[in-house]
């Protein structure tokens, strides 16, 4: 989870999130628990107050300081130390949180915000227009070393403190996605006295405005936030407007996947966090536990071709290739149905998804054969394809250690595609960024971001300014650059769509990308958790938790 | 006299990798109270393994008496249950052993090992009586300053020091019956002078018997009233010591006395040696075990095996007693056997010596400095040999004798220039050995060839018999691998090997056969030089004799010139034209060999030669034992090294080192009150 | 003293039986645990060298629809996830695994056994450097080491075998040290130079060959050691993916399926341990067999 | 005896420093790049990322580096983690007890069980006994230790929930990586204290005591026992590195804190100032476990102790 995270859009899914058929109800809760719908939650019985809950990771923060991460990981816990401007509902519409009322400038270049006059951080320090101005401009300060906060917070240039509560921030260009994106946790408002205290240290002691106060942090072992006392500013997206009911929460660190499903078997914690496919099905037959499992949205996993090189440069080469790998069959054997098929560079949830492209390509090996003929290619004796005297070779690199199988993914495709002729060399690395981004020495590479808006497409598939690093597919393609660009600039839904369309149809047509998966969160908690709520990026939201005594 | 120890046709037998295994067949002898009885036998005659027996000590290593009784005071061992040997062991009856280096437990004090023993007997003993009673033991067996000793550990004291200890130990219990294996075969021969002394004292004084199990005849006619002689795991013969010595009753116990080399020994004559070796337990031959040896070998002797035989209060197992009773002391076999090699002629005697040098040292000095590191404490050095002047004629067989620690084979080494010396020089032909660069001194090499004390070691076990012979004429490129293999097989029947031995591994071989093996490495290259570095000292007495013929056959059929180094004296006179002894890193007294014997000038030459127990009954003396042990070399007494074990030393030995000064032909000694 | 313990070494030498006398009836009659693990090895070894004559399948063949199939009939130690048969996988495996292990053991075994070789041999200044550098290699836990290898070279078979060969050296390095050592004062040494032989000739015709039993017991456990080593990295994620895995990365990556699919992981685990465990039992015997003092008995 | 002691400590420190040297070269030649790690490239120009190499100081020279580095240790600063700025001496005073508690209950585990074992094995020397327990402890050092951690997790956590199955805070999650270590440590130690225990029971002393009447009790184990320790006090320090670096393993498995895992991250980001103190660290733990393993070797071993005394008094 490294890369991605830009510009965040949401599609949150509730697919599963109890497991047994008979629902109890403290399941019936859990199962309606769309952020929007708080209607039926909560009425019979009052959800009980204290209780600490342990809640396992698969991986460790890189750091709590919001601006600075880049891992999806460190999100899920400082969702709870830090809250945001605005909320984002599932349904994309946007709501207030620590701002209460907005307006944009008609050239769509500036946004002035209302704040909430009764915030206050956790250190004491009062939340106000400064304090905005403040984070947002640490993050444009090269000091601070942001990450993704800077691309998700593009094309902000500058603040205007307008009164103690209202703050006007000037964009550089319009952007569609500018007020979405506000609402990530990686955007959070920070405190600016505690940032000026520690200053690169902050990671190791934040200070936010949210409904968990940071403890401690053991490294590698667990991350300690407690209940904020004065928290009553919560969002739509919760039930829970005051203080939450936790005592506080233990984020244990446990990447080993047998360690962190034994570890909630045992009851030795409260909830765990990425369950494998082949657990998945066995936690659903588990009485003590329930499983959640939320779709994300964004880019879903993707294998792209390197267009730079030959001969995958020819659009009857990859396609070849599209018709000789049998998707079906690795989501089948690995995701055992648990992950859903992608078909399209968007995931369903993703505004603008296209629904016609499923289904669109099936698996064809002759016609692969054909393509891969015609193009002169021919079986050797070892049964690899020869043109030239070279042999058909497609370097595959994914990444180690094996996430989601994704290391599987490439085992399998290898088996595949050696039948239609194809040497597919797999190299697994721990260092993709030297191997990939600096060295582009790849044909194949694998990536997915969770994102809540299709311009997330820009950054994959738009053509770069002469020197600029490429992007991962090297797609060159002024019409699609076009398109791209309309995309980010056109306020009407229903135009927006019919551009993004065009852009998935011409990827996949063009066999730019295979889709393998669409990922879902998955958590599995013990029964007598309820009230776990995702956000519109599958965040989970600690503020309705509470545990049965 | 009652008797306090009846072993009774005793067969024991061990558990090997492939089945039982019968090391002793059918023993039996007694011992009464207050008797010395010594078992006495090559290696491999089982001695040791019966000594065990008695104790039950064989039980831990596999074996089991598997018929016959060992009655101790009545009480049979052989069938009592385990637990209740240990009333016996240590309390009745209890053992010294060969190695008192090892034989103590290293981790813990002697004084903690003593009081262990005395307590575990008597629960009553307080800790502090325990301790008295070891502080007495101590000082009984003539340990200074008792209190120190006992506080310290076994690797703190001398191998003399550590045998009284564990004979202090040994008694702490008042035992009733002590079994000494070999109790002094690893010390010098002072030292050994000095326990067997001290045995005979505290027989007499606690009143026990003892069993003592030695190879060594020499030593058993010193102490011992009887004497049972095995072979093969069989009691061959046993009689009064003076019995024995006198009049031998078994063919092998004659050829036993009589390859002993003694004072007496003429040098003009070859030594007596039985021939071959004594066989091992898993190949011993039909009928008697000692006739593929024997010089009076019958049909009926292969075929059938002899009883043990009453002959008036003295018994053997032979068929040919009587003969050997009527023929008197010297078998015709034997001689017969001697002669047919070579007719020895009198060797050149001090006189008339050619003044023909072929090796020479200057003023030798050997250190190794120790606590050269820059943060040691402090620096010195083991002064190993100190300012030796000495010159070796051609075709002469030169000896040094001395204890251990004198530096004796350290001389030796630097003599061959495998060390070179820190001051001085060697010449060698009147050449510079020193002077010589690596390659012309490999090449020197070839005149100066070495024989090891260690026959196991010196010859490397993964090599063929073959290539080890060959390897000097491969390493000085000579001729072809035919040519060669024709060399190293007439070398392999110039030492009495036969040509299988070619293709053969080392340790198929017996101790003696590895030494010829060795001398006809080292004479391959017709050396004009050779260094025998206690060529002989490892090997049982048959076997030294051999060996020691075969050396002087060399010499005469070569044109050797010998360096022979040895602590056995007996060997040494025998074999050398001149003697040297060295003690303590000094060369201090040089003459001719029977001179030397017949007027020592050294009071230490003195003490040596008085300490070599005469395997003659009656010559028994209790004179000359000298006292204390060889010092440290890194801190050698000033003036005169041996003064502090010196009967004669006068203040001035302290302060003023003796030169060597002739007082006689060719008599050379370094002392500033000889002895007449 | 030296005399005195030299004579009784000798005494002792010479009531052991011959070589042929003392191992051929203890290896046909008592030594069923060695004679077993021989077996494996050696079929181990056969499936390495002619994997096609063994396995019943392909290991590369996956198929969708016979997924996570247990131990049955038609596949004895059931399928993984890819629709793989286990036992197949094993058998191709072996290869790998044991390459791993050899090639490691040869890498680090011979370099270190030359580096502790030349430090015992030359002494002086040389062994002083050369032990300081062990010792410092020492000091860095070998997994460490590998890891650190491991990860700067990248997956590959080659570097996890360096990686392996490094962090063993030491080890090698020490004990062939003192072994030289050791050889290099026994009697037949000063021998062989009393006659004459160079310095190499010495060194390479005696003190080498007499030197090199406890290493090759050494190397034996070193091989099983090696594949523990390689294991471990595939479960830190350092391993190496290839079309036919190893063992340890088939034990590392089927271990997530313990409790749905015991046996992905549980047969690769068990050729590891019976493989490692089979080399340390004929390393022991080795050792028993190549021991002086133990032949004795 | 001060002198000793200095030169003691003067090597010591000498053996920690070349470590510290040598993993910085190793860090140094191999390839991969902090700087890629730690960023999205995407998203940042290279005058950003060249910057950012400035900054850290990885674009200057290699001796540079290493001069730069070595002196600021010598003043007690151990720098900051190039990933997140952590500084490096807290953050392993923070990690280091974890592994030492594991380490060192672990070796325990290893030292009680391998002893027992051990001496039980030569005893009853092939007798079916000794066969037992000598598969047994081939087992324990024959099973990759994160499988056998996961077996022991999935038997006594989930199926028995005796012990917990992770974490670091208590003596009961120290259970399970304790003994996954420790049965690794013990298989090599049944081993070395069989062997060692039938090589002293061959030797003339044991004859000696028999002899003396004492009961085999006391001869196994006053006795045989204490000489047969004295190589394994030896094989401690060995135990002690192979302890340390089997946290590596054990720690992810169970989820433990420690440097163990600290190093392993490091390692894998090229996160040099944190490699390096792990492994200064790492290397004074071991030197100093060494250095106390020949202290206790001279107090087991008279003969060690007489030789220290010898050579200041002479014989060298």
């Amino acid at each position: 989870m490294r890369k991605g995270w830009k510009a965040p859009f949401i599609a949150l899914f509730l697919i599963a999130s109890t497991i047994l058929s008979s629902c109890s109800a403290s399941e019936s809760k859990n199962g309606a628990s769309f952020p929007s719908g708080a209607s039926e939650a909560n009425e019979s019985t009052a959800p009980a107050s204290g209780g600490e809950l342990t809640y396992a990771l698969a991986t460790s923060p890189d750091t709590l300081d919001p601006h600075r991460s880049g891992l999806a990981v460190s999100v899920r816990v400082f969702r709870t130390i830090f809250d945001s401007l605005v909320a984002q509902l599932p349904d994309h519409t946007i709501k207030p949180w620590l701002a209460t009322s907005w307006t944009v400038s008609p050239d769509g270049k500036s946004y002035t915000f209302k704040l909430r006059q009764d915030v206050k951080f956790q250190d004491g320090t009062p939340f106000n227009a400064e304090a905005v101005k403040f984070s947002f401009d640490r993050i444009l300060d090269p000091a601070t070393g942001a990450k993704n906060a800077t691309a998700l917070l593009k094309p902000y240039q500058s603040s205007e403190v307008i009164d103690d509560y209202t703050i006007k921030l000037n964009l550089e260009t319009p952007s569609v996605a500018f007020l979405g994106n506000l609402s990530q946790a990686m955007l959070g408002i920070v405190s600016p006295t505690a940032a000026r205290k520690y200053g690169d240290q902050f990671g190791q002691h934040p200070v936010g405005t949210g409904p968990y106060k940071f403890v401690k942090w053991d490294e590698n072992s667990d991350i300690r936030v407690e209940r904020n006392p004065d928290y009553k500013w919560a969002p739509e997206l919760v039930d829970n407007k005051g203080a939450p009911y936790l005592d506080a929460i233990d984020f244990k660190i446990i990447p080993e996947e047998a360690t962190r499903i034994g570890s909630v078997q045992s009851g030795q914690v409260g909830a765990i966090e990425t369950v494998p496919p082949q657990n998945v099905l066995s936690l659903k037959n588990d009485a003590k536990l329930q499983l959640f499992q939320v779709n994300t949205g964004g880019l879903p996993y993707t294998l792209f071709f390197n267009l730079s090189h030959e001969p995958w440069n020819d659009a009857k080469a990859r396609q070849a290739v599209q018709y000789a790998v049998d998707i079906d069959a690795i989501v089948k054997s690995l995701y055992l149905g648990t992950y859903e098929r992608a078909w399209s560079p968007l995931a369903p949830t993703t505004f603008g998804y296209d629904p016609s492209l499923e289904n669109g390509v099936k698996p064809d090996l002759d016609k692969a054969n054909r393509l891969l003929d015609e193009l002169g290619w021919v079986k050797g004796a070892d049964g690899v394809r020869e043109k030239d005297a070279k042999k058909l070779v497609l370097r595959y690199v994914d990444g180690s250690p094996n996430r989601e199988k994704r290391n599987d993914i490439a085992a399998m495709i290898q088996q595949q595609l050696k039948k239609a002729g194809i040497d597919v060399q797999v190299e697994i690395t721990k260092d993709v960024s030297t191997v990939v981004y600096t060295n582009q020495a790849y044909d194949l590479y694998g990536n997915s971001q969770v994102n809540s808006d299709p311009v997330a497409l820009n950054s994959f598939y738009h053509s770069i300014a002469p020197g600029a690093r490429p992007t991962l597919s090297h797609l060159a393609d002024p019409e699609i650059d076009k398109l791209l660009e309309q995309g980010v600039v056109e306020t009407d839904d229903v135009k927006r769509k019919e551009i993004y369309g065009k852009v998935q149809r011409y990827i996949i047509d063009n066999a730019v990308i295979l889709p393998i998966y669409v990922f879902p969160y998955t958590v599995a908690a013990t029964r007598d958790l309820s009230g776990l709520k995702f956000d519109s990026l599958g965040y989970p939201l600690f503020n309705d938790v509470s545990l049965a005594k | 006299m009652s008797q306090l120890l009846e072993i009774d046709r005793v067969s024991i037998r061990f558990a090997t990798g492939r089945g039982d295994l019968q090391v002793v067949s059918d023993v039996s002898f007694s011992i009464a109270a207050g008797e010395t009885v010594c078992l006495a036998g090559e290696s491999g005659s089982g001695k040791t393994v019966v000594s065990k027996a008695v104790m039950r000590l064989i039980d831990d290593e596999n074996g089991k008496i598997s018929s016959g009784s060992i009655k101790l005071n009545g009480t049979d061992i052989a069938a009592l249950p385990r637990q209740e040997l240990r009333s016996i062991r240590g309390k009745k009856a209890a053992m010294i052993f060969q190695e008192p280096m090892t034989a103590f437990d290293p981790v813990f004090t002697i004084g903690r090992q003593i009081t262990e023993t005395i307590r575990r007997h008597d629960r009553r003993i307080t800790p502090n009586e325990a301790h008295q009673r070891a502080v007495e033991m101590l000082r009984r067996v003539g340990i200074s300053e008792p209190e120190q000793r006992l506080k310290q550990y076994p690797g703190e004291l001398s191998g003399g020091m550590l045998q009284r200890a564990m004979i202090a130990m040994a008694l702490s219990c008042r035992p009733e019956l002590l079994i000494a294996d070999e109790p002094t075969t690893a010390l010098d021969v002072t030292i050994q002078a000095q326990i067997l002394q001290l045995l005979q004292e505290l027989k007499n004084e606690f009143n026990m018997s003892i069993l003592l199990i030695t190879h060594d005849l020499g030593v058993a006619a010193k102490i011992a009233d009887r004497i049972v002689v095995m072979y093969a795991g069989q009691v061959i013969e046993q009689a009064s010591t003076a019995e024995l010595f006198a009049r031998p009753h078994h063919p092998y116990t004659q050829g036993l006395l009589q390859s002993i080399t003694t004072m007496d020994s003429d040098r003009s004559q070859r030594l007596f040696a039985i021939p071959g070796s004594i066989p091992g337990h898993a190949d011993l031959p039909d009928g008697c075990r000692f006739h593929p040896r024997c010089p009076y070998v019958s049909e009926k002797c292969r075929s059938e095996a002899p009883p043990l035989k009453d002959w008036g209060g003295r018994q053997a197992a032979c068929w040919h007693t009587d003969r050997l009773i009527a023929r008197g002391e010297r078998p015709p076999a034997f001689e017969a056997a001697a002669a047919a090699s070579s007719t020895p002629e009198p060797a050149d005697a001090s006189a008339g010596l050619p003044d023909d040098v072929l090796i020479e040292l200057r003023r030798v000095t050997k250190h190794y400095p120790f606590g050269r590191s820059v943060f040691s404490r402090k620096k010195g050095a083991v002064q190993a040999v100190e300012d030796v002047s000495l010159a070796i004629r051609r075709g002469e067989t030169f000896g040094l004798v001395g204890e251990s620690g004198s530096g004796k084979s350290t001389l030796g080494r630097v003599l061959l220039h495998l060390e070179r010396p820190t001051s001085g020089s060697v010449l060698f032909e009147g050449r510079e050995l020193g002077a010589l660069s690596p390659a012309k001194l490999r090449e020197e090499r070839k005149h100066m060839q070495m024989i090891f004390q260690d026959p196991y070691g010196s010859v490397d076990p993964r090599w063929k018999i073959g290539d080890i012979v060959g390897e000097p004429l491969s390493v000085h490129g000579r001729a072809g691998a035919r040519e060669k293999k024709e060399a190293v097989l007439e070398l392999l029947s110039l030492v009495g090997l036969s040509p299988a031995a070619y293709d053969r591994y080392p340790h198929e071989f017996s101790g003696g056969q590895r030494q010829r093996i060795a001398i006809a490495r080292a004479v391959a290259l017709r050396p004009k030089f050779l260094l025998a570095d206690e060529a002989v000292s490892a090997l049982d007495v048959s076997v030294q004799a051999q060996i020691v013929n075969l050396l002087s056959d060399l010499q005469r059929r070569l044109n050797l010139t010998i360096l022979f180094i040895g602590h056995g004296l007996n060997v040494v006179r025998y074999v050398s034209d001149r003697i040297g002894v060295m003690y303590l890193g000094k060369l201090v007294e040089i003459a001719p060999g029977e001179r030397l014997f017949r007027r020592p000038a050294h009071h230490y030459t003195r003490a040596l030669i008085a300490s070599i127990p005469t395997p003659v009954p009656e010559r028994q003396q209790d004179l000359g034992v000298i006292h204390g042990e060889i010092p440290s070399p890194a801190h050698p007494p000033s003036g005169c090294r041996f003064r502090t074990r010196c009967p004669a030393a006068t203040a001035r030995c302290a302060l003023e080192p003796p030169e060597l000064r002739e007082i006689g032909p060719g008599h050379f000694v370094a002392c500033h009150d000889p002895a007449g | 003293m030296r005399e005195a313990a030299s004579v009784k070494t000798a005494w002792r030498t010479k009531r052991t039986p011959t070589t042929l006398q003392r191992t051929v009836p203890k290896i046909v009659v008592a030594r069923w645990m060695s004679l077993t693990a021989g077996a494996v090895v050696l079929f181990l070894i056969a499936c390495a060298l002619v994997p096609q004559w063994i396995a019943p399948y392909s290991p590369t063949d996956m198929q969708a629809d016979r997924i996570l199939l247990p131990p049955g009939s038609a596949y004895w130690l059931g399928t993984d996830y890819f629709g793989r048969d286990v036992f197949s996988l094993i058998v191709y495996g072996a290869r790998e695994s044991l390459f791993i292990g050899f090639a490691s053991v040869l890498v680090g075994g011979v370099s270190g056994a030359l580096l502790g070789a030349l430090s015992g041999y030359l002494g002086g200044w040389v062994d002083s450097v050369l032990m300081r550098i062990v010792d410092v290699i020492m000091t860095i836990p070998g997994v460490l080491l590998a890891l650190a290898v491991a990860a700067g070279l990248g997956p590959g078979l080659w570097n996890i075998v360096l990686a392996v060969a490094i962090a063993s050296l030491p080890n090698y390095a020490r004990i062939m040290r003192g072994q030289i050592l050791s050889v290099k004062s026994r009697p037949f040494i000063t021998a062989s130079r009393s006659i004459g032989a160079s310095e190499l000739s010495v060194f390479v015709k005696h003190v080498l060959p007499n030197s090199l039993s406890p290493l090759l017991v050494m190397a034996c456990i070193g091989v099983g050691t090696s594949i523990l080593t390689g294991s471990g990295l595939s479960f830190l994620g350092l391993g190496v993916l290839k079309e036919i895995p190893d063992w340890g990365a088939l034990l590392s990556q089927g271990r997530g399926y313990l409790t749905v699919a015991w046996w992905i992981c549980t047969f690769p685990g068990m050729a590891i341990t019976l493989f490692v465990l089979s080399v340390n039992v004929i390393g022991d015997e080795l050792r028993d067999a190549l021991d002086p003092r133990k032949r004795r008995e | 005896m001060a002198k000793v002691i200095a030169v003691r400590l003067l090597s010591c420190l000498a053996v920690v420093a070349g470590s510290s040297v040598l993993v910085f070269c190793i860090l140094y030649v191999l390839p991969g790049d902090v700087v890629m790690n730690m960023i999205d490239p995407s998203s940042m120009s290279p005058e950003a990322i060249a910057n950012l190499r400035h900054e850290l100081g990885v674009d200057r020279p290699f001796y540079e580096q290493f001069l730069h580095y070595f002196r600021e240790v010598l003043r007690g600063d151990f720098g900051k983690s190039l990933v997140n700025s952590e500084p490096v001496l807290p953050k392993i005073f923070a990690h280091l007890p974890a592994t030492l508690e594991l380490a060192i209950s672990a070796s325990f585990v290893s030292l009680t069980v391998g002893l027992a074992l051990g001496v039980l094995s030569a005893v009853h020397r092939n007798k079916p006994i000794d066969i037992a327990v000598r598969i047994v402890a081939l087992f324990g050092i024959s099973m990759p230790t994160f499988w056998s951690g996961i077996l022991l997790i999935l038997i006594f956590s989930v199926f028995l929930g005796w012990f917990p199955a992770m974490g670091s805070n208590g003596w009961n999650t120290l259970v399970l990586p304790a003994l996954t270590l420790g049965m690794l440590g013990a298989g090599f130690i049944v081993r070395m204290v069989r062997n060692s225990m039938l090589e002293v029971l061959g030797e003339p002393f044991i004859t000696t005591l028999r002899a003396k009447g004492l009961a085999e009790r006391a001869v196994l184990y006053r006795h045989a026992l204490r000489n047969a320790l004295i190589p394994g006090v030896t094989m401690m320090g060995i135990l002690a590195g192979e302890m340390l670096a089997g946290t590596v393993v054990i720690e992810t498995v169970f989820s433990r804190q420690g440097i163990g895992r600290i190093i392993a991250d490091a390692i894998m980001a090229k996160d040099l100032p944190v490699v390096q103190g792990v492994v200064l660290f790492t290397a004074i733990v071991y030197v100093i476990v060494n250095a106390l393993v020949d202290i206790s070797y001279a107090y087991i071993d008279p003969r060690i102790r007489r030789l220290h005394n010898d050579r200041r008094s002479g014989w060298a």
